[in-house]
């Protein structure tokens, strides 16, 4: 099959593709929390963008059968998948923007890097110094201050 | 509802039971009478699971059709030697964790989360058993979600003891989330080629598809999500973090279950779904998961023994253990998969029951348990310590215990299919795994010179009653392994021996 | 925003058409786009619509934690309710073929009232998310020092 | 064949969004471009023939994702902290690398697939021409997505309200729940030393 005629017959999975890979890059190379959790929101939303044009027939209209004898359908197996998988993508971004108030709340920053530096107890960064007096937050894996 | 109706709906009982009772469970807010709803609802999984290892002793397999649907068109439930055998060890793994969480939850998490945390975890052992059920690739998905979801719940509950809870529960949603999503791409491109979503009838109609890369590709990115869930080598960066800052009776209940339903779904995979074209699988075994598994297992042993915080040291190990039953499926020989499953069996006992006796600790100590902590607790804490003991030595594989059986019937596997470096890596590494395991006993027998951390209220029977029903269990297995032998020789025969 | 009056006659004018439409989409699902998803969050939207103008003190009074917390349960609880009855009736898990002599209406009923569960359940869940986000404080979680106790056991 | 004309345009406009939000700073504006985005795919599953999933991605994804988002910004700081250059460009080079990978994988793949809808692909001819005639013979069901999603793959649907359920009963423990952050290091659960773990 030559080049050209594969590209123009599809096209459309090659930017849905990219659009994939643009949701992955934001998921992994951003440091704030909540800018990972929109990636994650784009890299699911072109995944479904996929599964749909997977399920297109040309020339078909939605698979609801009107009364008007057969005309071509388009395929409602994937309308099915990507109902389900829509609203566990709602889920996973519910709960993790949960966690982020969650951590916001404990540590004070939803930037991944200062968060992971922290120690279980090291005091919050400079935004809201913590009352407790924490003379030397040594390091959790490293030598035992008693 | 007659008994023969219940019979008949055995598999749906496994998986539906946990699921169903998770909403009861979150409505009650006396603490003893939503432990009472998880108790029902585990224990009931474990019976159905253990009536369909009996179904299926005799090597037979049915299949389930949800709604009355057949396959393809409808959802089915697989019951076969392999799943039947994976279900009942997580459904038994389950039960004892229920048993053990009655007084470790309530100590760790305010009294008014507690009706929800019990509802988190039935949904956790429902996702996890319908996961190792399930016979259709996207209703996998879905139990993936919901296994992975509640696991987030319950991790993140252990803000209670450690602020740091919350942002392990974070990085596992994102990276599950991320291997999921590859999971669905996979489905997506083996489901343009072929129009099915039914394993079995996937098995069928991969192998004459023309277009080759397709399949690889799908192939390829359904086996990446699963590794990220399995926490096989590069992408178990989420587990240590994730077991370590969890209440300990949720690191006890995802040490021993969570990672094994990914490792069965690999099997699963790797030996039904795409055993139609044996040259791609034999490529993602030989080139990616051997070598995975080697580095999983030296990574994890290494970092265990420089370790401090004990959990973080246990779920260093467990990353290494997961790597002997992905070394074990790699293998992909009759007796490698059986030395796999074995070891699904075994580590689930093992790990379970040390995440146990550090739970024990945990809660007579009432503060993170760090190897420094734990000085001289052998004297004081004899019961809990001698169970840790018992559960140690397996691990390590002394004769006699259960790890020992593991270690055996792995190390045949390999010399069968005389992988004789890989053989010899295994021994050294679970040479390495002695000096974690010293390193804590010494701790633990060590006469502390300061002052020992006060103990409150020593040892309750509720705690280390379960440690000890997985300590004996790991010593019958040790001695009298024909049980859990004979089944994984069935399920190796099963996925890989063509019957 | 509690007492700009053009905001609250609007509001009291918008909530019948929201939720009846609502209901529309929930049980008109299998003759045209529409079902338990997208009902669930239109007539959870009226609610959101009904907190944001009366405040969420109003909003708590008119669907209280506890009966938000009941009909999360209760959703969930019809759907699988439903397969158990198909399983009663000596079918297998989810079979509306049993549900009624007649398959294909056992089949009707058993859609519309699996539909109503996930109705049910995203309604309640999408409020529930509501409460939890808005009402939120960070002093609630916040470890004070001189509260002794603090978490975990008290 | 505007199916296909009004399918590019939408997707060149998707990818605009994508490197909208790749490039703000401001959280604020990162979310209502990401609530775009959903509404922008949702136009696009109207103009692929599937209406439900449509309705779905407008209420669901565009309307409550949006709405959390918002609600959780009203507690976060407003720009995201930028990353001194090093550390950025290690974060985005090694991002590259595997989007790259996996993108190459996927389009080699995509290459092979059966053209956008050409009626016989295989997907089309196994499962779904029984869904389609059932639901009319046996079911009367004229909305076949809501036979297909509710009898046929039933189950699917019950284990997605589960999850549904596990998001907010999970969102209620973490943001009204009880179970307090122990933060203060002299404040743990025991009086002995304590620990630093």
């Amino acid at each position: 099959m030559d080049l050209v005629a594969t590209i123009t017959a599809n096209w459309n999975y090659l930017i849905v593709i990219l659009l994939m890979m643009g949701g992955l890059f934001i998921v992994i190379s951003q440091n704030n929390m909540v800018k990972k959790l929109v990636g994650l929101a784009i890299f699911q939303t072109s995944v479904f963008l996929f599964y749909i044009t997977v399920g297109k027939v040309a020339g078909g209209t939605a698979p609801i059968l009107m009364s008007y004898g057969k005309a071509a359908y388009s395929n409602p197996l994937p309308h099915v998948l990507i109902l389900t998988a829509i609203v566990v993508g709602v889920a996973t971004t519910a709960l993790g923007l949960a966690l982020v108030l969650r951590i916001h709340a404990a540590f004070g920053s939803i930037e991944d890097d200062e968060v992971l530096a922290m120690k279980a107890d090291a005091g919050m960064p400079r935004s809201k110094r913590s009352r407790s007096s924490d003379p030397d937050g040594s390091d959790p894996d490293g030598g035992d201050p008693a | 509802m007659s008994i023969a109706s219940i019979i008949a709906n055995l598999p749906a009982l496994v998986v539906v039971i946990p699921l169903l009772l998770a909403p009861i469970a979150a409505l009650i807010p006396i603490s003893g009478a939503a432990w009472l709803v998880a108790v029902i609802g585990s224990g009931g999984a474990l019976v159905s699971a253990f009536l369909l290892q009996g179904a299926v002793s005799n090597g037979s397999s049915f299949s389930y059709h949800l709604g009355s649907w057949p396959p393809p068109w409808g959802i089915e439930f697989v019951v076969d030697s392999a799943s039947a055998l994976t279900v009942l060890i997580m459904a038994a793994l389950a039960f004892v964790a229920t048993l053990f969480a009655r007084k470790a939850l309530p100590a760790e998490i305010n009294e008014k989360d507690i009706g929800k945390a019990y509802s988190a975890w039935l949904l956790a052992c429902g996702g996890l058993a319908g996961l190792v059920m399930t016979g259709d690739a996207f209703n996998l998905f879905v139990f993936l979600e919901i296994s992975a979801l509640s696991s987030v719940i319950l991790i993140a509950l252990g803000a209670g003891t450690d602020r740091r809870a919350l942002v392990a529960g974070y990085n596992y949603l994102i990276i599950g989330a991320v291997g999921a999503t590859f999971y669905v791409i996979g489905v997506g491109f083996i489901y343009a080629v072929t129009g099915s979503l039914n394993m079995a009838d996937l098995a069928a109609r991969i192998p004459d598809v023309q277009q080759d890369t397709v399949i690889m590709v799908g192939f390829g990115f359904m086996v990446a999500g699963i590794l990220v869930k399995a926490a096989i080598f590069p992408v178990h960066i989420w587990l240590p973090a994730a077991y370590a800052y969890a209440p300990s009776a949720v690191s006890a209940l995802l040490a021993a279950i969570a990672t094994k339903a990914s490792l069965y779904v690999l099997a699963r995979i790797l030996f039904t779904m795409f055993a139609g074209v044996p040259d791609v699988t034999a490529l993602a075994l030989e080139w990616v998961l051997i070598p995975l598994a080697i580095a999983g297992i030296f990574t994890g042993t290494i970092l265990a023994i420089y370790e401090n915080d004990i959990k973080k040291l246990l779920a260093y190990s467990s990353v290494a253990q997961i790597g002997y039953i992905a070394l074990a499926f790699g293998i992909a020989s009759t007796a490698g998969v059986a030395a796999g499953f074995i070891h699904i069996g075994n580590h689930a006992v093992i790990k379970g029951g040390m995440f146990l006796a550090v739970g024990g600790y945990f809660l007579a100590l009432r503060s993170r348990v760090s190897l420094s902590a734990m000085t001289g607790l052998g004297r004081r804490m004899p019961i809990t310590t001698t169970g840790f003991l018992i559960c140690g030595l397996s691990l390590i594989g002394l004769p006699l215990t259960a790890g020992f059986i593991s270690k055996l019937y792995l190390v045949r596997a390999l010399i069968a299919e005389d992988m004789i470096i890989v053989m010899i890596l295994v021994l050294v590494s679970s040479a390495l795994s002695v000096a974690y395991l010293w390193k804590i006993v010494e701790i633990l027998w060590q006469r502390p010179e300061g002052e020992e951390a006060p103990l409150h209220g020593g040892e309750a029977p509720a705690l280390y009653i379960p440690l000890w029903i997985l300590a004996i269990a790991n010593l019958w297995l040790g001695v009298a392994p024909t049980p859990l032998v004979d089944s994984a020789n069935r399920a190796a025969m099963h996925l890989v021996g063509g019957l | 925003m509690r007492d700009n009056p053009v905001l609250r006659t609007a509001a009291k004018i918008l909530f019948a058409p929201i939720i009846v439409f609502g209901l529309y989409v929930q049980f008109h699902g299998d003759y045209s786009p529409g079902g338990g998803f997208q009902a669930g969050v239109i007539i959870a939207a009226a609610f959101i619509l009904h907190g944001l103008i009366f405040g969420l003190e109003a909003g708590r009074r008119l669907v209280p934690e506890w009966l938000n917390l009941a009909m999360l349960a209760a959703g969930v609880l019809i759907y699988g309710g439903v397969g158990v009855a198909g399983m009663a009736l000596d079918g297998l898990y989810l079979d509306y073929n049993v549900l009624l002599p007649d398959p294909s209406a056992g089949q009707h009923v058993g859609i519309i009232l699996v539909e109503f569960g996930v109705g049910l359940t995203v309604t309640s869940v999408m409020l529930a998310l509501f409460h939890a986000f808005a009402g939120f404080s960070e002093d609630r979680f916040a470890d004070k020092p001189e509260d002794t106790a603090g978490g975990g056991s008290q | 064949m505007t199916v296909f004309v009004t399918n590019m345009l939408l997707l060149l406009f998707l990818v605009f969004l994508l490197v909208l939000v790749i490039r703000t700073r401001r959280l604020f504006a990162v979310v209502v471009l990401a609530g775009a985005y959903s509404l922008v795919s949702a136009a696009m599953f109207v103009n692929l023939d599937a209406v439900d999933v449509a309705f779905t991605e407008a209420a669901v994804g565009a309307g409550i994702s949006t709405v959390l988002f918002l609600a959780t910004m009203a507690y976060l700081p407003g720009r995201e902290k930028v990353l001194p250059s090093s550390g950025r460009f290690g974060n985005n080079m090694s991002a590259a690398i595997i989007c790259v990978i996996a993108g190459a994988l996927l389009v080699a793949a995509a290459v092979e697939l059966p053209a956008v809808g050409d009626p016989n692909a295989p997907a089309h001819l196994h499962v779904a021409p029984r869904y389609l005639e059932e639901s009319y013979s046996f079911l009367h069901i004229p909305n076949v997505v809501t036979t297909v999603l509710a009898s046929y793959r039933g189950f699917d649907t019950l284990g997605e309200t589960i999850v549904v359920f596990t998001a907010g009963l999970g969102v209620l423990v973490l943001l009204s729940g009880y179970t307090r952050t122990r933060r203060t290091r002299n404040e743990t659960l025991s009086r002995g030393e304590g620990d630093d773990a």
